[in-house]
């Protein structure tokens, strides 16, 4: 039996804001099993809050202390901290946007926000894995606790829909990205992604073939998670059933964690290979482009076209991934930062237009929000210039900051396809824009209840970050090179 | 195969012989000219009303959940009973942690009404 | 930070402040409006005066991405233009714009910022910010305040510019990755000293990524069917804004980024779209005679004058520039004058159909009389402004190659044909009794927004020794650039094999 | 060492794999998609300890049974989420689930 | 010997099991066939000296798992689904699939045999314990986070599936 292995106080502290989420969950779970059915369960919202921003104050506290923890399980470096604090900022805009419509939809019961919390955790444990084991366990803790949150609402059948689709899928990748880390495992021996890095890079490493066939399986299992272009079927049908703020969470939080993974595996382990799988990636992200952006432009409901457009985004991180650069790397970070702010953004604005029961979904129905909620319209023009790429909004530099990545490495035809489909991409996002100002109040419109205020908070929060990013984007960009830098290093 | 486990597998054979072989001899000697009242379910002489299978209702289906759940917890014990002396104290806080998250999920499920049997 | 920097950001400061005015006063925000335009075009003429025009801050370090503008003889006449321009549109909507005010406003300070910087941005990406920010106003004020066809109009311009400028931020992407910097000035410098050179078929394909987003703007002739929609639909505001200032963009970024850039491609392609030019002036002026709506009409005379603009810059001669940049203006200044009075008729008559005037000469002399001057000055009279311009952009398309000359000069008399007979057809003949009662003269208000292009064509068309000097020393500057790395029509630089080859090999 | 080789297992399991993939994706009632899904689990644990067993270590049992873990808490959300289907809609066929198809 | 023997018994109740299990029409019936199957697979696991695995996949998942699919096919009665038409489409597209799956397959293991040669690993003594003591020691030693974690996903599992299943929560 080794020696006495209790964990070294620093250790805990590397894991601190994952244990705050799951004591927070717990704690909700608590309260709601304690206070009947009778009391408003805003409170626990708020207990989330707390336990997020905590969270958030941990993670920036532990980026001090970087470095190995749990027997090399956790590895906290610049790459984690920032996805870490991606991920949290993405829970608590979700938390903030989905208090007026749970009392609305009559769901706004505890398991809610101890479901966020739990999803959040998972996440955390993803993007700080150093370990196939971990990789594995928080990917499925935020998998189910996202399966759940996007069928909550139990006798609506689309949101059921949505749940068993988005299950059966996620399962289906989860068993590939499994079959893949046995071959992992079978090749190298080990684990451990630092091991496994080692063993690979050695001379006499496990043969290319292998490898090449793990890394085939998994990125079968990544391209499920992040509704990359051959595995993204799903996307829609379970991005329009779910609740909108579980679509916001979804679009935003799962998907950044799960491209951190795909970074950590295939950027650093599966380097040696690399000339094997880009131009596979090659094809991954042209195709993902192209029938996002396509798709979307037939599409008359804000939800489904929501999510067609962000396949076409994961195309653009994925052509960041293709550089197989540290510039690419970091491209990608700041991408995923400025692409999770403005689509819970924009989700959030749905959120507040969509009345009970989702009845106003369509794009028709945003008509005529720039007379009636012209801070509200404001707020969506800002996701919406930054969705198609319009400068001074994190969007556009996010896009730049790729395609100059790209171009590094001699992606020419890529960045060209890429920026076309970003024009193409302008299209149904303006159709947006015409309907908000260019035409008369609708409907959906005309009875608006007042801007409630945890919405305001989202929104604007949002709108600013999307603005900061666009406009001042030297600090988080050398944060993300710094870390890009010594990332796998 | 690790030897301790032949005698286990010859008994699982027997255990599967013996059934088939049994069905089997009974089938082939017994006579079998079906009619419609020998197929029908016997309910003790009232004619069957409805399919032999009814629905159940959704209470069992969540004991058989929290069932598989708590099933999966008490397997988490087994590796740490066969070594606790070894793992000491250490060993004993880990399980408490363990323990006490799922224990919280049990009461949430007892609050929530899951076990109740009406 | 220098005047400049802080000139640049004023238009925003205004377009902000605006924003925080309560909806409902409508009076206040006019005047607001109108003040904020006046103090900046106040501050604009300080321009003039002082001699160090440049700011240099850094802005996004790790890309050496700078906030670097300039100002030279090239782009300071276009930065009054435009600052002249604001406060005269905001004057003319007065009465014409009356839902959304503030809105309206709002997004005319920001335009006015989009475009001021693009005039002055010395950073390829800064250029390329200021380049798409001047875009997204345009598109609501034609989208929001436009006629009936008003949403076609607008998507048709945003995606036509926006289709064509995402080609030229990979180029810049593509010459940042080469040059290692984003700044302008150090680019040349790299280009002239032989540290960057580019081969002939990166050259070439660079070129067109820059010149067909500038040719989309300008517009040349197979990429101008976006320019009639905009301007039929767009408010008279929008249509003087969106004439005068923004084709200006186009021009003066082939003339600051194309040229200098990439010479040896430019001087290559300088044949067919010189071809180009003659056949957008001819068919600019042939499709204007028989227009039925008078801002069709007007629209497709930009496109015949930009063509003369077009054909000035490719004939690589100091006249030839001079002419180019001196006509950018006049077309901002009388083009800009005739939509302010064709929304003057609108404003009265609520129409743009010709058949629907006729002898508006009689109810109103003065509004005539003033109408007269500006179609007189956007044929060409001597005396007045476009004369000057053209004359210039002859004589500099003759030096180049003398059947351009030619062509071009059927393209005046064609302006003057379908000009005059516009102006006959409205202001002479019998009088409708519709158009009797309902036409009434100039007022104070008009008056005052009229006067000042009155003023600057005649000034520009008699003393245009006053502009001139400015321009040219900054015309000799590039056409001094264009000519130091290549000597006109001589064989390119031996393109480097193993570069080029690989290039293209394992480009993906 | 004698007993069966490396690579038997590996065949084995990747045809059992190929078997679960087979099911999920041509077969119309949930619960059968649902029991190859575990199928392919299934060939997963098989591959992880035939590779422990090729190196003598115990780290593939211990993926293994985290992999069971997991598959367990699965089966459980998995099958409540299926039962909500089934009360909102008599049927379990794969098919006619298309109402979010527009 | 005995050893290949009982690989090819197992081997055939794993595939047998699993064939069966995605063609039958009966729910009940793919049920039972999938338990053979797990059945098979543990034996594999004995096989390979992993009794502890053995023993979970037995009280797992024949005994836990199978037993919840039991419940969902009673409770959903599912007979009117079983008079349905069981396959989509075109039953010959799967076997094609099938075929391809298995060419890549034997293409691999042959192509690949000499690519199996793993890391040298060191030679671990056979260690004095038994195969559950070696995996105590090494699950709450280096693996005590996923271990705290798996109580995390339990808890999760609790809570989502009594949402879930409950009408009024």
């Amino acid at each position: 039996m080794p020696a006495n292995l209790f964990p070294a106080p620093v250790e805990i502290f590397r894991f601190l804001p994952e244990i705050i989420l799951a004591l927070g969950g717990t704690l909700i779970m608590v309260l709601e099993a304690l206070t009947g059915d009778r009391q408003p369960k805003n409170a626990l919202g708020h207990v989330s809050l707390a336990a997020l921003f905590a969270a958030l104050v941990a993670a920036v506290a532990v980026h001090g202390s970087p470095g190995p923890a749990f027997s090399s399980m956790l590895l906290v470096d610049g790459f984690a901290t920032f996805f870490r604090v991606v991920v949290i900022a993405v829970g608590i805009l979700t938390v903030f946007s989905s208090y007026r419509y749970l009392s609305r939809e009559g769901a706004n019961t505890g398991e809610y926000y101890a479901l966020v919390l739990f999803s959040v955790a998972g996440q955390g444990v993803m993007v700080t894995a150093n370990e196939l084991i971990m990789i594995f366990i928080g990917l499925e803790i935020s998998s189910i606790a996202t399966y759940v949150m996007a069928g909550l609402l139990r006798d609506d059948a689309r949101a059921n829909e949505s749940a068993l689709k988005y299950f059966l899928l996620g399962s289906f990748a989860t068993a590939f990205l499994l079959y893949g880390i046995a071959f992992l495992y079978g090749a190298t021996g080990t684990t451990n992604l630092t091991a496994i890095r080692e063993t690979v890079l050695r001379a006499d490493g496990p043969s290319p073939l292998l490898l090449g066939l793990a890394a085939a399986l998994m990125l079968v299992g990544f391209g499920f998670k992040i509704s990359s272009a051959p595995f993204q079927m799903w996307a829609p049908d379970v991005y329009q059933g779910a609740p909108t703020p579980v679509t916001a969470f979804m679009s935003a939080g799962p998907k950044a964690a799960a491209f951190a993974i795909f970074l950590r595996v295939f950027v650093t382990i599966f380097e040696p290979i690399g000339d094997r799988w880009e131009p596979i990636i090659w094809v991954f992200a042209l195709a993902s482009m192209t029938i996002g952006n396509f798709a979307a432009l037939t599409q008359s409901n804000v939800k489904r076209m929501l999510a067609y457009s962000s396949i076409a985004h994961a195309g653009y991180v994925l052509v960041a991934l293709c550089a197989r650069s540290d510039i690419g790397t970091a491209a990608a970070m700041f991408y995923l930062a400025a692409y999770a702010l403005m689509n819970v953004g924009a989700f959030a604005v749905v959120a507040y237009i969509c009345g009970k029961g989702e009845k106003y979904v369509g794009i028709d129905d945003l008509a005529g929000l720039g007379s009636r909620r012209p801070a509200v319209a404001a707020a969506l023009t800002i996701f919406l210039c930054s969705l198609i790429g319009v400068p001074l909004t994190g969007g556009f530099f996010g896009k730049f900051y790729i395609f100059k990545a790209a171009l590094e490495s001699k992606l020419i035809w890529l960045t060209v396809l890429g920026l076309l489909n970003s024009a193409v991409a302008a299209y149904y996002y303006l159709r947006m824009l015409v309907v908000m100002y260019m035409r008369e109040p609708g409907e959906a419109t005309e009875n608006l209840e007042p801007l409630p205020a945890g919405l305001r908070t989202a929104l604007f929060t949002s709108a600013a970050g999307v603005l900061l990013l666009g406009i001042f984007p030297s600090r988080i960009l050398e944060f993300a090179v710094q870390s890009a830098k010594l990332f796998g290093r | 195969m690790p030897e301790g486990y032949l005698p286990l597998f010859l008994f699982l054979i027997v255990a599967m012989i013996f059934p088939v072989v049994a069905l089997g001899f009974a089938k082939l000697l017994r006579p079998s000219l079906p009619s419609g009242a020998k197929l029908e379910a016997y309910e003790c002489g009232i004619k069957a009303a409805s399919n032999a299978r009814g629905r159940y209702t959704v209470r069992f289906y969540i004991v058989a959940i929290l069932f598989v759940i708590f099933d999966v917890e008490t397997i988490f014990l087994f590796p740490w009973a066969v070594r606790n002396q070894a793992l000491g104290w250490f060993g004993v806080a880990e399980i408490a942690v363990f323990l006490l998250i799922l224990i919280v999920g049990y009461v949430w499920a007892y609050r929530k009404g899951a076990f109740e049997w009406v | 930070m220098s005047f400049l920097g802080w000139f640049l950001l004023t238009p925003l400061a205004a377009f902000l402040l605006l924003l925080l005015l309560p909806r409902e006063q409508e009076k206040t925000i006019r005047v607001a409006a109108l003040a904020l335009s006046l103090a900046i075009f106040g501050l604009s003429l300080g321009l003039l005066a002082g001699e160090p025009r440049e700011t240099d801050l850094a802005w996004i370090p790790e890309l050496n991405i700078r906030y670097h503008v300039a100002v030279d003889g090239l782009s300071i006449w276009l930065i009054l233009l435009t600052t002249l321009l604001t406060p005269i549109s905001i004057l003319i909507s007065w009465k014409y714009i009356d839902r959304r005010v503030k809105e309206f406003h709002a997004f005319l300070l920001l335009l006015e910022f989009g475009v001021l910087g693009v005039f002055a941005a010395m950073d390829l990406f800064l250029f390329y910010v200021y380049w798409e920010v001047g875009l997204v106003p345009m598109y609501f004020l034609i989208g929001i305040w436009g006629h009936d066809r008003r949403i076609y109009a607008a998507v048709k311009f945003f995606l036509y510019t926006m289709a064509a400028s995402v080609l030229m931020l990979a180029s810049i992407i593509y010459v940042y990755q080469r040059a290692g910097t984003f700044d302008y000035p150090a680019i040349l410098a790299m280009l002239a000293s032989g540290k960057l050179t580019f081969t002939s078929l990166e050259q070439t394909l660079l070129f067109l990524a820059f010149f067909v987003a500038f040719a989309v703007k300008v517009p040349l002739f197979p990429l101008h069917t976006w320019l009639p929609d905009a301007h039929v639909e767009a408010p008279t505001a929008g249509s003087v804004m969106l004439a005068s200032v923004l084709l200006k963009l186009g021009t003066y970024g082939i003339l600051r980024f194309c040229l200098p850039m990439f010479p040896t491609a430019a001087r290559e392609n300088a044949g067919w779209i010189a071809v180009l030019a003659i056949v957008g002036i001819v068919y600019g002026a042939l499709v204007a005679m028989v227009q039925p709506n008078v801002k069709k009409l007007v629209a497709y005379s930009s496109v015949s004058h930009l063509g003369f603009v077009i054909l000035g810059i490719f004939s690589f001669n100091q006249q030839g520039f001079d002419g180019a940049v001196y006509q950018m203006l006049n077309h901002g200044v009388s083009t800009g004058a005739l939509f302010m009075l064709v929304g003057y008729l609108y404003e009265r008559r609520h129409s743009l159909e010709i058949q629907d005037y006729g002898g508006v000469s009689t109810p109103a002399p003065w509004l005539s009389t003033v109408f007269l001057i500006t179609t007189l000055a956007s044929i060409g009279l001597p005396t007045l402004n476009n004369f000057v311009g053209e004359f210039l952009v002859l004589q500099g398309a003759a030096q180049a190659d003398f059947r351009w000359a030619v062509f071009a000069a059927t393209g005046v008399i064609l302006s003057a044909c379908y000009m005059l007979w516009m102006y006959q057809r409205t202001f002479y003949g019998e009088t409708p009794e519709k158009v009797t009662h309902q036409m009434t003269d100039l007022n104070g208000r008009e008056w005052a927004a009229i006067l000042p292009l009155l003023a600057l064509m005649v000034w520009m068309g008699t003393a245009a020794e006053t502009f001139l000097p400015r321009i040219s020393a900054a015309n000799r500057l590039i056409l001094q650039q264009t000519t130091v790395n290549v000597p006109f029509n001589v064989q390119t630089p031996a393109p480097r094999p193993d570069v080029a080859a690989k290039e293209i090999a394992d480009a993906r | 060492m004698q007993g069966v080789p490396l690579s038997w297992y590996l065949i084995l399991s990747a045809i059992l794999f190929a078997l679960g993939v087979a099911g999920f994706l041509f077969r119309r009632s949930i619960i059968t998609v649902f029991m190859s899904i575990e199928l392919m689990l299934n060939a997963v644990n098989l591959s992880f300890v035939a590779f422990s067993y090729q190196f003598k270590q115990v780290d593939g049992h211990l993926f293994t049974f985290f992999v069971m873990v997991v598959a367990a808490a699965e089966a459980a959300v998995g099958l409540a989420i299926i039962l909500t289907v089934f009360r909102n809609r008599a049927t379990l066929n794969i098919d006619e689930i298309n109402s979010l198809k527009y | 010997m005995l050893d290949t023997a009982f690989f090819y018994a197992f081997a055939l109740l794993v595939l047998g099991g699993a064939l069966l299990t995605i063609t039958q029409r009966n729910a009940v019936h793919s049920a039972i066939w999938l338990i053979v199957s797990l059945i098979g697979v543990a034996g594999l696991f004995l096989l390979q000296k992993a009794e502890f695995l053995f023993a979970v996949q037995i009280i797992l998942y024949v005994g836990g798992i199978m037993v919840l699919f039991l419940f969902v096919i009673m409770l959903v009665n599912l007979d009117e689904a079983a008079r349905e038409r069981q396959f989509r489409g075109r039953w010959w597209v799967a076997l094609g699939c099938l075929a391809l799956v298995a060419a890549e397959t034997a293409y691999f293991v042959i192509k690949g045999r000499d690519a199996f040669r793993f890391a040298p690993r060191p030679e671990t003594p056979a260690s004095p314990l038994g195969n559950t003591e070696q995996l105590a020691d090494v699950l709450f030693s280096t693996y005590l986070l996923p271990f705290e974690l798996a109580s995390v996903l339990l808890l999760v599992a609790i809570v989502g599936s009594v949402v879930m299943a409950k009408k009024r929560i």
